[in-house]
């Protein structure tokens, strides 16, 4: 149940005593009778990049979603560090707990201005009245123009998000994800539509916050995974459970990954 | 559109000459007598001062409709809930100068009611009635819209439940045993604060308090659509689930200016009563409400001044029609709806900001 | 078979396409390249009639086309797979892939070729699953299945590798290799994955906000001028 | 018609034995006595004779005058009959219409259906028994059981043996009373509950209270099940007639997201267009005039179609993409559509009636009266939801409808002709709301304002069904339907509306989409 | 200036216009007639017609529009009790005058206005006592059905107390509310006939507007006659059952103060002119047009007007008020009527007719002459000695 209190700024810390930030146990997501996830367990590290890979219809982004209370898991539990049951938790209150998200296809709101979508992740009190109150300090505006600048979208700020190309779209979104500052992100596909150039700045950009945050990226670009990756986990979900998981020259090895991955 | 500078310079000095200029016309009544050129004739100010309670309510619309999002067709509940609140205490000062001259009003009387029921207790005090002006739409949305906004209606669905929420007040106010006079309502008023209700004077004052509580809410609007909260709300209406992945709570936004809109909304009802004269159920009508919502897009909804012209131009339109045309003006207006959507598809506000252009 | 000669197009007061011009031929692929935000999508929409041209023409089998509806672009035989898939969200797979057949009369027009399920062996799986429901790679299938199906005289693909599993991207590869070796299509294969692009192409066309800046033969794509177009 | 015929018989049967009637006998029936006129009119009833009948009859149908002497004539065409002799002649001077007031209808009725009792025609006998039924009385005991003798139809003799037991339920005798008690169980007369109630505590025999408590107990548990399939048969009759209301709105709404305000008068001028049809019936081809529904459907649906098509080409194309604003538009369009039909056809209302074999009803399980114009109207109802799922989900046109409507874009860029496809489902959703309109003239009135009425009733029914769902629509239109009705007799009219918006308001919290929401991501 | 104007505040659209289009246009009608004849005191009246569009405020609005800025001297208007109520406080406070056509529920009397319609005791009562009388069927149950709003609720209560004063017992009535624009009676005609089932049923039927077709259609339909429950209706008259196919009807009854059919010299001038009116100002449906009560009521309405103000040789509103008591006016009803000066409410007599298969009525039963209303009902407690103004 909501609260009066929800949007506010999550005062306690997040209890990741056992090191780790993200549980999945064995959660199901059923579909009409169709299993997007089966019985799925992984789990995330503190300031873990952690690369998820898998055929297309494998899962991922119903895993995101069950993550982020898009979608109700049918079974099986999900905590954000030790304490927060994230099935219990509606999409807001997750998103304040720390968790952000870009989706697959981006969404930024199209009729805001670059700089108002930014201002609206912004890491702040999000309840009603200090929204209402709120006036930018001269250092949040420093802030976003600093986001502005990484996402390069500077000198855009006054258009409407709307009337930016699909690349542009996706840069935004990672730039409103920054605003939040997150304990945990979640990146579906960050780089598709983006070209080869601009492939390796993300890569760049994640590197920089590998350590700071924990990171769950989901792609299909098997250089940049390789970029990323480095000599983290790389899991491999098909059919809504793990097939593999290793390090990426492992996997990329793995003969189950590539009959129904990689391909030959 | 969204911008903060939601008026331009234009636009506001037009605010301070329109509302000096409305401010002065019952002055003009007032001190130049019928006859002199300068003389503003009275059923043109009662005319204004209706129109004015009219472009209230399409602010108040607006705010939810225009920045929410949320259509609502019910907003006629509001304003009528409003009217009758404030309509309780006017309807108690009568006294006994009814026709049965009973403590009661007439209605009561004739339904042989000795005592007034428990809902009108304490609206013979001028406050208590204002304080439900205030609480009665204000509960009401607070807490339709806790159910409606926490079950994730939106949308069309939203929009037919607060239909079904008028119509259903309607059939309810309808009946002669709810207490409120059934379907003839209100009316015959004497006197508010012990002033006559028909004296110059006290229509003067109730004009220019309508005046001044538009523009004070027309200022208040402003204030909260080009706040963060304005963008909060925005976002709610592109894409509200996006909203909730960047951690606010939509809930208690749309809540939020919902239930102020439908006190806004409550009050325009308030001063429209001792206006107007009458307040009956078929101010809940549905098709009263959607009239509402005809007003803002007019004038061009999500630009506050818009729905306050576009109230006052299709009402102001729609007196001089009937009668002028009193068989032609359907056809008149329907084709103004038409060619506005068509030609206009920002609404009248949007006629200015092209020539601004 | 197309051609396109000198088309302007402007969002607003924003000049997006700049007298671009091209040509493309029946059995050949063409790359279109460029940055994020450079103008491939919205020329793209501009061959398909989807947003009016300001300026230029654009001929097909030479045949003027400027001024017709999306509709009759279809009809007279350019197939589209549009950026962000845009499948029918309501209508079931199946659907989807008869809405592909829609420019065919018939018995043409309710018969979905065996191919394609060959090719895109989830959709035969997903037939009565709505196609909103898909997964993003998925929809991406249905997309390019659906183009297929209309057998156009052009196909205009707008990064289709987007969101697809390795395995597949090499499939949707071969596909359009098989297609060019037929040679009774043109190609027009939008891509930000170069390799992907350098591999199927013939020719190519690099765009810098709004203009052509460079073009050539497929041996030409790896200049470093090219290369320069195409970096941060 | 089977009555006319006979009528017709009669009438010719009378001419051939004219015979006369005292005029002591007629006299007081142009007189200002009413008493003495009821009196007339039994003793006439009681000659029993084809004179009797004819007169009788008559007076029925109106068709008996009164000349200024006080003499009775048969009017037809420019000759006058003189009842009393017989004699033909022209049409005497001041001739005025014989008055007959319902007192007065209710004894010739009376009259009538003793006289016909023992009618040749099976019909006639059976609907003098039922009319005898309401009214059967002890002094008509012997005549009743002299026709029970005589009867040998199986239904009109079941009748019969019931109206001689409530003729019989007064008698003196205990044993009469109570076998008439006890045949009475088998009745589904409510009118004798009065009766059967009195002697329940009243009657001076135990065995005849007894009887009593058991006839009643089974007479109240057949009303309570007539009662029970009353109530279904007028929620799926109430459901038809929203569904018509609302599945013209389904398409126009549902499917192409157009806030569609103009949809009532669109009802409007599908009635409209059935009244114009009856008209010319009436004018060029009045023998007919009982088929003139069978040309006002495709006329309607024609109409109604082109004006939807007229107002696609000329506003509402212009407003894909702009959902919200369509709702000025269509309003201004309502206005002026209202306006026009006054302005052309009167702010008043303009008689619809009924075809001859829609008029009246079966009368089923003793006293449920299934009108005939709600049943065909169910069938309709049935038939056009038909029509259009088959259309929609079976045809190409269908396909390529729903396609455009999801993404108009994208439609276009397959080949299809999005403007054609537009065109044709707002031709279509508006003819069908004609064809509502067509339904609805044979219940309501049909006037500039019919539209009004209908127009929240059918958003919310499109509403709760879940826009775009067909199934949900009819689903919700029987919902509210059977709600309706089965809330209005225990909370009358006006708390059974009111409960049934509240239950829409709470409903849809529970299912905010509608009834058959769309799941999943694809209902994003 | 060398005319009077003459306000009309009648709904020419919305829900009203059914009713009131074809007021207005009587209205205009017998202004032309009395213009022909040279006017009033010797000035032409010119009509201003308004539209208020069946809208409650809009019509306070308009009156004042019309009394204010138009400068009219009297104004003829107004159908429903709630746009009376509406305009009332407008006509007191600018003193000006209404003629109100339409029969009503009573409970009000105004200096400012004139009751050309019926008060309940002018229709209401004397149609019930008939349906007890024995020639009008011995009713001894009721079923009081009415449309949701003041004029049958108001009325029914007034029935009611009646009903109990004459001895009919509380269960053995049964009143019946519907909303506005109802437009199923399934279920009421199915309870009527329950109801009837335990003894001599008629019904009162307050149903207004356009319920009363598809009620009618049903009561048709499900086969309940007049000879076996007859119901009476107080707002359906000859111009709302041109709507209905009349011949199931056959026998219902209506109750009003005037009928088409009533056979006298000056209802056969009126009706005359009306049609050709009709005719000439190609009104629609103008071969077709019939005259109803509130039609009848309007015309001598405006008349009496304009005779008082001859009589008053002013159109002041305090002098013709003056004048207007006791003026007489030989009514197309075939009766000489008068105004009350006491009450503002004209002496009227009262007809009950059963509808016939052409649409009119076959007047069965009327007072022996005109009958003075009783705008304060007995019926209701309390109003013992509010007759006067
Ligand atoms: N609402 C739904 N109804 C039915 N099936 C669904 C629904 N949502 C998802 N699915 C199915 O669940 C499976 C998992 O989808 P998901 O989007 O999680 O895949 P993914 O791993 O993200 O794929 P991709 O790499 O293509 O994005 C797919 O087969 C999809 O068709
Ligand atoms: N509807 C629009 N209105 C105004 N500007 C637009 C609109 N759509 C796109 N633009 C702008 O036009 C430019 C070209 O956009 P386009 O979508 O064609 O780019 P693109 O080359 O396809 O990029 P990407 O690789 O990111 O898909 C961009 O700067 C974009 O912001
Ligand atoms: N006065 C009436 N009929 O409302
Ligand atoms: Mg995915
Ligand atoms: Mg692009």
């Amino acid at each position: 149940m909501s609260s009066m209190n929800d949007g506010r700024i999550a005062l306690q810390g997040l209890d990741t005593t056992h090191g780790a930030i993200l549980y999945l146990e064995e959660i199901s997501v059923v579909f009409d009778g169709f299993r997007a996830l089966n019985k799925l367990s992984l789990d995330i590290s503190v300031g873990e990049l952690r690369c998820i890979i898998g055929p297309n219809g494998a899962g991922k982004t119903t895993m995101m979603d069950v993550i982020t209370g898009k979608t109700r898991p049918t079974s099986g539990t999900a905590f954000f560090g030790q304490t927060m049951d994230l099935s219990r938790m509606s999409e807001h209150e997750i998103a304040h707990a720390g968790i952000g998200r870009k989706f697959q296809r981006p969404t930024v709101f199209e009729q805001h201005t670059v700089f108002e979508n930014l201002e609206l992740a912004m890491k702040m009190d999000k309840r009603v009245r200090p929204t209402l109150f709120a006036r930018l300090s001269s250092e949040q505006r420093g802030k976003i123009e600093e986001i502005l600048k990484l996402i390069r979208l500077n000198g855009s700020e006054q258009r409407l998000a709307g009337l930016l190309s699909h690349g542009q779209k996706q840069w935004l979104e990672i730039g409103m994800l920054l605003m939040q500052e997150p304990q945990l992100i979640l990146l579906d596909e960050p780089v598709a539509g983006m070209s080869d150039a601009e492939t390796a700045r993300t890569a760049e950009l994640l590197n920089e916050l590998r350590g700071k945050h924990s990171i769950m990226v989901v792609e299909h670009d098997m250089a940049f995974v390789t970029e990323i990756a480095q000599q983290g986990v790389v899991t491999v979900l098909h059919e809504g459970s793990v097939l593999a998981q290793g390090r990426m020259d492992e996997v990329q090895a793995d003969e189950r990954v590539i009959e129904v991955y990689l391909g030959r | 559109m969204n911008h903060p500078t939601l008026f331009s310079r234009k636009a506001w000095s037009g605010i301070v000459a329109v509302t000096v200029l409305l401010a002065a016309l019952p002055l003009l009544n007032l001190f130049f007598a019928d006859g002199h050129a300068l003389h503003v004739p009275s059923y043109m100010v009662s005319l204004i001062g209706k129109f004015m309670c009219y472009a209230l309510a399409a602010l108040a619309l607006d705010m939810v409709w225009g920045y929410a999002g949320i259509l609502s067709l019910g907003h006629g509940v509001f304003f009528a809930l409003g009217a009758y609140a404030h309509g309780m205490y006017l309807m108690r000062s009568i006294g006994r100068e009814g026709v049965y001259q009973s403590d009661l009003p007439d209605f009561m009387v004739f339904l042989d009611w000795k005592a007034y029921p428990w809902y009108w207790s304490g609206t013979d005090s001028f406050w208590v009635a204002l304080a439900l002006v205030v609480l009665v739409p204000g509960v009401l949305a607070f807490v339709f819209g806790f159910f409606a906004f926490r079950s994730r209606i939106k949308g069309v669905y939203f929009s037919i439940i607060t239909q079904a929420m008028t119509y259903a007040f309607m059939l309810l106010f309808f009946r002669n045993n709810t207490g409120f006079g059934g379907n003839n309502g209100f009316t015959d008023f004497k006197r508010i604060l012990g002033f006559s209700i028909s004296a110059p004077g006290t229509k003067a004052a109730l004009y220019l308090i309508t005046l001044l509580v538009l523009v004070g809410a027309l200022l208040l609007c402003r204030w909260i659509v080009t706040s963060k909260l304005g963008r909060v709300l925005q976002a709610v209406r592109d894409s509200e689930s996006r909203l909730m992945f960047i951690g606010y709570n939509p809930l208690w936004f749309k809540l939020f200016v919902w239930t102020l809109s439908a006190v806004l909304c409550g009050i325009a009802g308030a001063l429209y009563v001792p206006q107007v004269g009458i307040i009956n159920p078929s101010e809940m009508s549905p098709a009263n409400s959607i009239e509402m919502v005809i007003w803002a897009a007019v004038g061009g909804r999500g630009t506050l001044l818009g729905p306050v012209i576009g109230a006052f131009s299709v009402n102001g339109l729609k007196s001089w029609f009937t009668g002028a045309f009193p068989n032609l003006w359907l056809f008149a207006l329907g084709l103004i709806f038409i060619l506005v959507t068509r030609y206009l598809p920002r609404g009248l506000a949007g006629l200015v900001r092209k020539e601004q252009a | 078979m197309l051609q396109v000669e000198k088309i302007n197009q402007y969002y607003g007061a924003a000049h997006t396409l700049r007298g671009v011009s091209m040509e493309l031929e029946k059995g050949k692929c063409t790359a279109l390249l460029g940055r994020n935000g450079v103008g491939k999508t919205t020329l793209l929409k501009c061959l398909m009639g989807v947003l009016p041209v300001s300026a230029g023409s654009v001929k097909l089998e030479g045949r003027d086309i400027t001024r017709l509806a999306p509709h009759q672009r279809a009809r007279a035989g350019i197939a589209y797979v549009p950026q962000g898939r845009e499948i029918f969200a309501r209508l079931t797979v199946e659907e989807n892939l008869l809405m592909g057949l829609a420019t065919h009369s018939g018995k043409k027009a309710h018969t979905i070729k065996g191919e394609v399920y060959e090719l895109f062996p989830v959709l035969k799986e997903m037939l009565h699953r709505r196609g909103g429901d898909l997964s993003g790679g998925q929809q991406q299938q249905l997309a390019i299945a659906r183009a297929l199906l209309a057998e156009p005289k052009l196909i205009i693909l707008d990064e289709p590798t987007e969101g697809i599993q390795p395995s597949i991207i090499k499939d949707i590869g071969n596909v359009i290799r098989l297609l060019r070796q037929r040679g009774d299509m043109a190609i027009l294969l939008c891509e930000q994955y170069f390799d992907f692009a350098h591999e199927l192409a013939d020719q190519f066309i690099v765009l810098s906000r709004g203009e052509v800046v460079a073009s050539g033969a497929q041996a030409a794509m790896n200049d470093p001028e090219v290369k320069r177009h195409l970096a941060v | 018609m089977l009555r006319k015929l006979f009528l017709i018989a009669c009438l010719c049967f009378a001419r051939a034995a004219c015979a006369g009637i005292a005029p002591g006998l007629l006299a007081p029936l142009a007189g200002d006595d009413p008493d003495a006129r009821v009196e007339a009119i039994a003793k006439i009833g009681a000659l029993a004779n084809d004179d009797a009948t004819r007169l009788l009859t008559a007076l029925q149908s109106g068709d008996v005058y009164t000349a200024p002497d006080g003499k009775l004539y048969f009017v037809t065409d420019d000759k006058a009959t003189d009842v009393a002799t017989g004699a033909i002649g022209p049409l005497p001077e001041g001739l005025d219409g014989l008055m007959v007031n319902n007192r007065l209808r209710g004894a010739i009725d009376e009259a009538l259906s003793a006289l016909k009792m023992f009618s040749p025609d099976r019909v006639q006998r059976l609907a003098a028994v039922t009319e005898l039924q309401k009214s059967a009385t002890l002094a008509q005991a012997p005549l009743i059981e002299k026709a029970l003798g005589k009867e040998t139809d199986a239904e009109v003799r079941e009748l019969l043996r019931l109206v001689a037991a409530t003729a019989n339920l007064q008698s003196p005798d205990v044993t009469k009373r109570r076998s008439a008690v006890e045949a009475l169980a088998g009745s589904s007369n409510a009118s004798l509950r009065p009766q059967l109630q009195t002697m329940l505590t009243e009657d001076p025999d135990a065995s005849v209270r007894v009887a009593a408590a058991q006839t009643l107990q089974a007479l109240d548990s057949r009303l309570a099940r007539t009662e029970f399939i009353g109530n279904v048969f007028y929620g799926i009759s109430l459901a038809s007639v929203l569904l018509l209301a609302a599945l013209g709105l389904a398409i126009t709404f549902g499917l192409m997201g157009i806030i569609n305000m103009a949809h009532g008068e669109l009802l409007m001028i599908g009635a409209y267009t059935t009244y114009l049809c009856q008209l010319a019936f009436r004018r060029w081809m009045p023998d007919a005039l009982d088929w003139y529904l069978a040309a006002a459907l495709p006329a309607a649906f024609v109409v109604t179609a082109l004006v939807g098509i007229a107002l696609e080409r000329t506003v509402i194309r212009w407003l894909y993409g702009r959902p919200l604003e369509t709702l000025l538009a269509t309003w201004g369009i309502s206005l002026i559509l209202m306006q026009a039909v006054r302005t052309i056809f009167g702010a008043q209302n303009v008689e619809v009636a009924n075809p001859a074999w829609m008029s009246g009803g079966v009368t089923v399980l003793g006293s449920l009266v299934l009108a005939y114009n709600r049943i065909a109207i169910i069938v309709f109802a049935a038939l056009v939801v038909g029509g259009v799922w088959l259309i929609l989900n079976k045809t190409r046109l269908g396909l390529f409808v729903r396609a455009v409507m999801q993404n108009r874009r994208m439609a276009g860029c397959v080949g299809v002709s999005t403007a054609k496809i537009d065109m044709m489902t707002f031709g279509l959703g508006s003819g069908i709301a004609g064809l509502g309109g067509v339904a609805l003239s044979q219940l309501g009135n049909v006037g500039p304002d019919l539209g009004q009425g209908y127009i929240v009733d059918s958003f919310m029914v499109v509403v709760l069904g879940g826009v775009g769902q067909l199934a949900g629509t009819v689903i919700a239109a029987l919902g509210l339907g059977e709600a309706n009705k089965f809330l209005e007799p225990v909370a009358g009219a006006v708390l059974a509306k009111i409960a049934i918006l509240i239950f829409i308001i709470i409903f849809i919290q529970k299912r905010p989409q509608g009834l058959f929401a769309m799941k999943g991501r694809s209902a994003e | 200036a060398d005319t009077i104007k003459v306000g009309i505040l009648h709904s020419l659209s919305g829900t009203m216009a059914i009713s009131e289009t074809s007021l207005k246009d009587v209205a205009l009608m017998t202004i032309d007639e009395i213009n022909a004849k040279g006017g009033v005191l010797g000035k032409k009246l010119e009509p201003v017609v308004v539209d208020p569009a069946s809208n409650w405020p809009l019509f306070a609005e308009k009156a004042r529009g019309l009394i204010a800025q138009d400068k009219v001297s009297v104004v003829f208007g107004c159908w429903t009790s709630v746009s009376r109520k509406s305009v009332l406080p407008v006509f007191k406070e600018l003193n000006s005058l209404l003629f109100y056509p339409v029969q009503y529920e009573g409970e009000e009397l105004e200096k400012n206005v004139f009751y050309t319609g019926a008060a309940p005791n002018q229709q209401a009562i004397p149609a019930v006592q008939y349906l007890m009388s024995k020639e009008g069927g011995g009713a001894k149950r009721f079923v009081l059905l009415g449309t949701d709003y003041v004029y049958p609720r108001t009325t029914n209560k007034i029935l009611r107390a009646y009903l109990k004063s004459k001895g009919v017992k509380d269960s053995d009535i049964d009143e019946v509310y519907t909303p506005f624009g109802h437009s199923d009676y399934q279920t009421i005609v199915a309870n009527i006939k329950k109801f009837a089932a335990g003894g001599k049923t008629a019904v009162i039927s307050t149903i207004n507007g356009d319920s009363n077709v598809p009620f009618y259609k049903e009561l048709g339909n499900a086969g309940l006659k007049a000879t076996d429950v007859p119901v009476v209706a107080f707002s359906v008259g000859e111009e709302e059952l041109r709507g209905v196919d009349t011949k199931p009807l056959l026998g219902h009854l209506a109750a009003w103060n005037y009928f088409e059919s009533v056979k006298n010299p000056v209802n056969t001038d009126f009706i005359k002119k009306w049609k050709a009116y009709a005719v000439a100002k190609k009104l629609p449906n103008a071969n077709t047009v019939v005259t109803n009560d509130p039609m009848e009521a309007t015309y001598v309405g405006i008349h009496m007007w304009a005779q008082a103000v001859e009589k008053a040789k002013s159109t002041d509103t305090d002098k013709v008020i003056a004048a207007m008591g006791g003026q007489t006016f030989k009514a197309p009803s075939g009766f000489t009527l008068t105004m009350d000066a006491t009450n503002h409410h004209l002496h009227k007599p009262v007809f009950i007719g059963e509808i016939r298969p052409d649409g009119q009525f076959n007047v069965v039963w009327k007072t022996p002459g005109p009958v003075r209303a009783n705008p304060w009902s007995p019926y209701i407690p309390g109003n013992e000695g509010k007759q006067k103004l």
